[in-house]
């Protein structure tokens, strides 16, 4: 089945105002810069984004946020970022905090059709407040529920023309269990291959998960902390 | 006087076992990998999907692909492993990672933590700290024993957000080392040329002594 | 007369549209995939972790560890995958898969199926069907309209113990084309030379028959 | 970290009458042949064990049935075998029907610290019978618990000395929810490799969740149905 589209432009049709979407990526590392790229041109507004991080002031999520086209966040950490931090401040920006883990057992909950699992991460914390809490082994959880997407944009290394999907080293992260969780998935990638290339055992996302995927273009790829040793 | 940063780190690495894997937060909790004792294996994990972390790469040998928690480029040892969020995770909830070491800004005498939030000010967000703090069962804390304006982090009740309830089992600061239970911090170590009476003054919490304390092997 | 088994995959097949991901059960639902429609392409998906399933393999070339989950010996296609059995549920629990055809040994007028069990005698278990008729959005069940006692296996309620309810919504058998909706069988076609009164009389379960009733075209 | 153990009689030190193990495979695929059958040999009694199916009457977990040494089976499909039957109906051994992908689920659940979670399978039928029943989005779900083992037991096609695993094909089923689930995990393994030769970002399962790893030997890999077209 091919899954292949020609420009980013056919990418992100569909995505309109208002709607929730899910992006993968850990700080600037994975993420789907063609298509944020598009988004911030597209111009729509009122996005729901979840996405682990929102980004840094020019670039990743950063460009919509300055753009103020996003509505509200729902991430586990904002720290790199001085306009997140005015528009959250002023409440121009609705904002919601998840712990990591859950954010991500939540993502890949909402793709595996769980519609809730219990968690001790959270509890006694403000994250519990008007959530249910249970008992079990003599330990207190809480009820988290699946998050679900409009579409959910991930990207990947390598990607065949099935939607087929492998990820590079950390650059993982999020991207499968979101790419599981998006009504419609699109996937951009550094290398589009056909069909049969990627050996069917060292596939990351199946292309079951994925409906649209394409060929990105100058992957910046910006490190948000480099660090190195001498020799 | 009191320990330094890397001071604490040291003792820390003390606390290491042979075959554990280990999860080290950002700030002091990261120094602690320059501390291996000898003859010690140990794995580091980060929760951005990587088990078998490394030191920083070379330089110009960067890979933007390849990064930990704190968002640094990295390497990797022979034997890691990278994985997706979930399954990082699942490594976390499910007590597969044996130590925990994170920073905190209080902590309470019944082992409540605060690393998360100041409210008024900047919220950066909790990051992976709630799922490692509720699930590990076996916590360091790493910190300072007061903070800049000399007030003691380690207290009866936390006044900050919460990130996780009655969950730190140990506490390293520059003066001392501590264990909690029972509703309060029992004093183990001190650090070289620091008083019990020291200690004690900057304790808000609980503090049990009993015996001569020794001091760190440091 | 009637359909033979082959028949009522024949007719199934041209339930398929292209681009559809689809679970075939054992029997029956098996032979689907001998009759698809020419110019449209599907892809199967095995629970037991494959996606992408192709012919059986030639002599010779048989792989142990690559099976379907009637655990006989198959091939894969170009594009295939393969994963896990939690990621295998996940694709069903989460309604990735476009369609479900399976086997039944009762139907109710409701949707409710009966496919895994008979008191008293052996019970080998449910499988995976229980997680695809739950899940499923597009179930269509493949089966003879009555049993080899010649006893209606299209009920007002099943008698056997259930597999999931109210989850079935259309049902081939070697007699009929039926969608299951407000609690009726809803009569869509007929096998090639049976009648009207022969399905009536052969269907337990409430039947409704609206005008003339078309033929398959098979 | 080596993990390596040199023989089958220390992979399976410790496992003892009365204990629950988890077994990796679906049908004959993906079994660890190795040490059933030095369970098998040791004589140890009253096991439950958690397995998808339960073997053929002369291979695979159906050599454990035949010697009496399973009190309880837990398992979603065990129609492949005689003496399963003559047992289950004369009441020797209890059984514990399960959706498959519940059963898949519940193993994850169990190593990913999820005490339970709610699904749709099994709801309205008689493995919904005592557990809770909640809406979700307008469908009943069923609330599943974790499942944990003494032992988890699974096979792989390569591993690491540092119990990293690879899978082969259909082979990997039940293996990696499995290893994460159990207290301790032995793997079992076709190519044992040193560490660093497999390529991190090809590892179906991370050597955390692997305490026991040894090179397997004479792997039967008996094939249940063997279909062919001709040429």
């Amino acid at each position: 089945m091919n899954k292949v589209i020609e420009s980013v432009e056919q990418a992100v049709d569909g995505i309109k105002s208002n709607m929730t979407l899910m992006l993968g990526g850990f700080g600037l590392c994975g993420i789907p810069e063609n298509s944020i790229a598009q988004l911030v041109k597209s111009g729509i507004s009122g996005l729901t984004c979840i996405s682990n991080n929102a980004g840094v002031d020019d670039f990743g999520l950063g460009l919509l946020l300055h753009n103020k086209q996003i509505k509200k966040m729902i991430s586990s950490y904002v720290g790199e970022n001085d306009e997140f931090e005015r528009q959250m401040l002023s409440g121009e920006l609705e904002v919601d905090l998840i712990p990591q883990g859950s954010l991500a057992e939540r993502c890949r909950a909402g793709g595996a059709g769980i519609p809730a699992f219990y968690t001790p991460a959270g509890y006694g914390t403000e994250v519990a407040v008007g959530k249910e809490v249970r008992e079990f082994n003599g330990k207190p959880h809480i009820l988290e529920s699946a998050l679900h997407a409009d579409f959910a944009i991930v990207k990947a290394w390598k990607g065949d023309t099935e939607g087929n999907l492998v990820y590079k080293a950390t650059a993982r992260n999020f991207n499968p269990m979101m790419a599981m969780a998006g009504k419609i998935t699109i996937a951009e990638v550094e290398h589009l291959v056909p069909a049969g290339e990627l050996d069917p055992n060292e596939i990351h996302t199946p292309g079951i998960f994925v409906q649209r995927i394409f060929q990105g273009q100058h992957f910046e790829k910006r490190i948000e902390q480099r660090t190195t040793r001498s020799r | 006087m009191g320990l330094d940063k890397n001071g604490i780190a040291q003792r820390i690495a003390q606390e290491l076992r042979g075959g554990w894997y280990v999860n080290l937060g950002i700030g002091i909790p990261t120094l602690v990998a320059n501390y291996i004792p000898e003859g010690i294996e140990v794995e580091f994990q980060s929760e951005n999907g990587v088990l078998g972390m490394g030191p920083f790469p070379f330089e110009g040998e960067e890979d933007a692909d390849l990064i930990n928690a704190g968002k640094q480029t990295i390497t990797t040892m022979k034997g890691a492993s990278f994985f997706d969020s979930a399954t990082s995770f699942s490594m976390i909830r499910g007590q597969h990672v044996q130590l925990t070491v994170l920073g905190a800004m209080e902590v309470s005498e019944n082992g409540d933590i605060a690393n998360w939030k100041i409210p008024g000010k900047m919220v950066k967000g909790m990051g992976g700290a709630m799922d490692l703090v509720a699930s590990a069962d076996n916590i360091i804390v790493a910190m300072m024993h007061s903070n800049r304006a000399g007030v003691s982090k380690l207290l009866k009740e936390c006044s900050l957000p919460l990130t996780g309830v009655a969950c730190v089992k140990k506490v390293v600061t520059d003066l001392a080392v501590l264990e909690i239970k029972d509703g309060a911090f029992h004093l183990l170590e001190r650090a070289p040329g620091v008083s019990v009476e020291e200690i004690q003054s900057k304790t808000e919490g609980n503090l049990m002594v009993s015996g001569d304390v020794p001091e760190m092997n440091i």
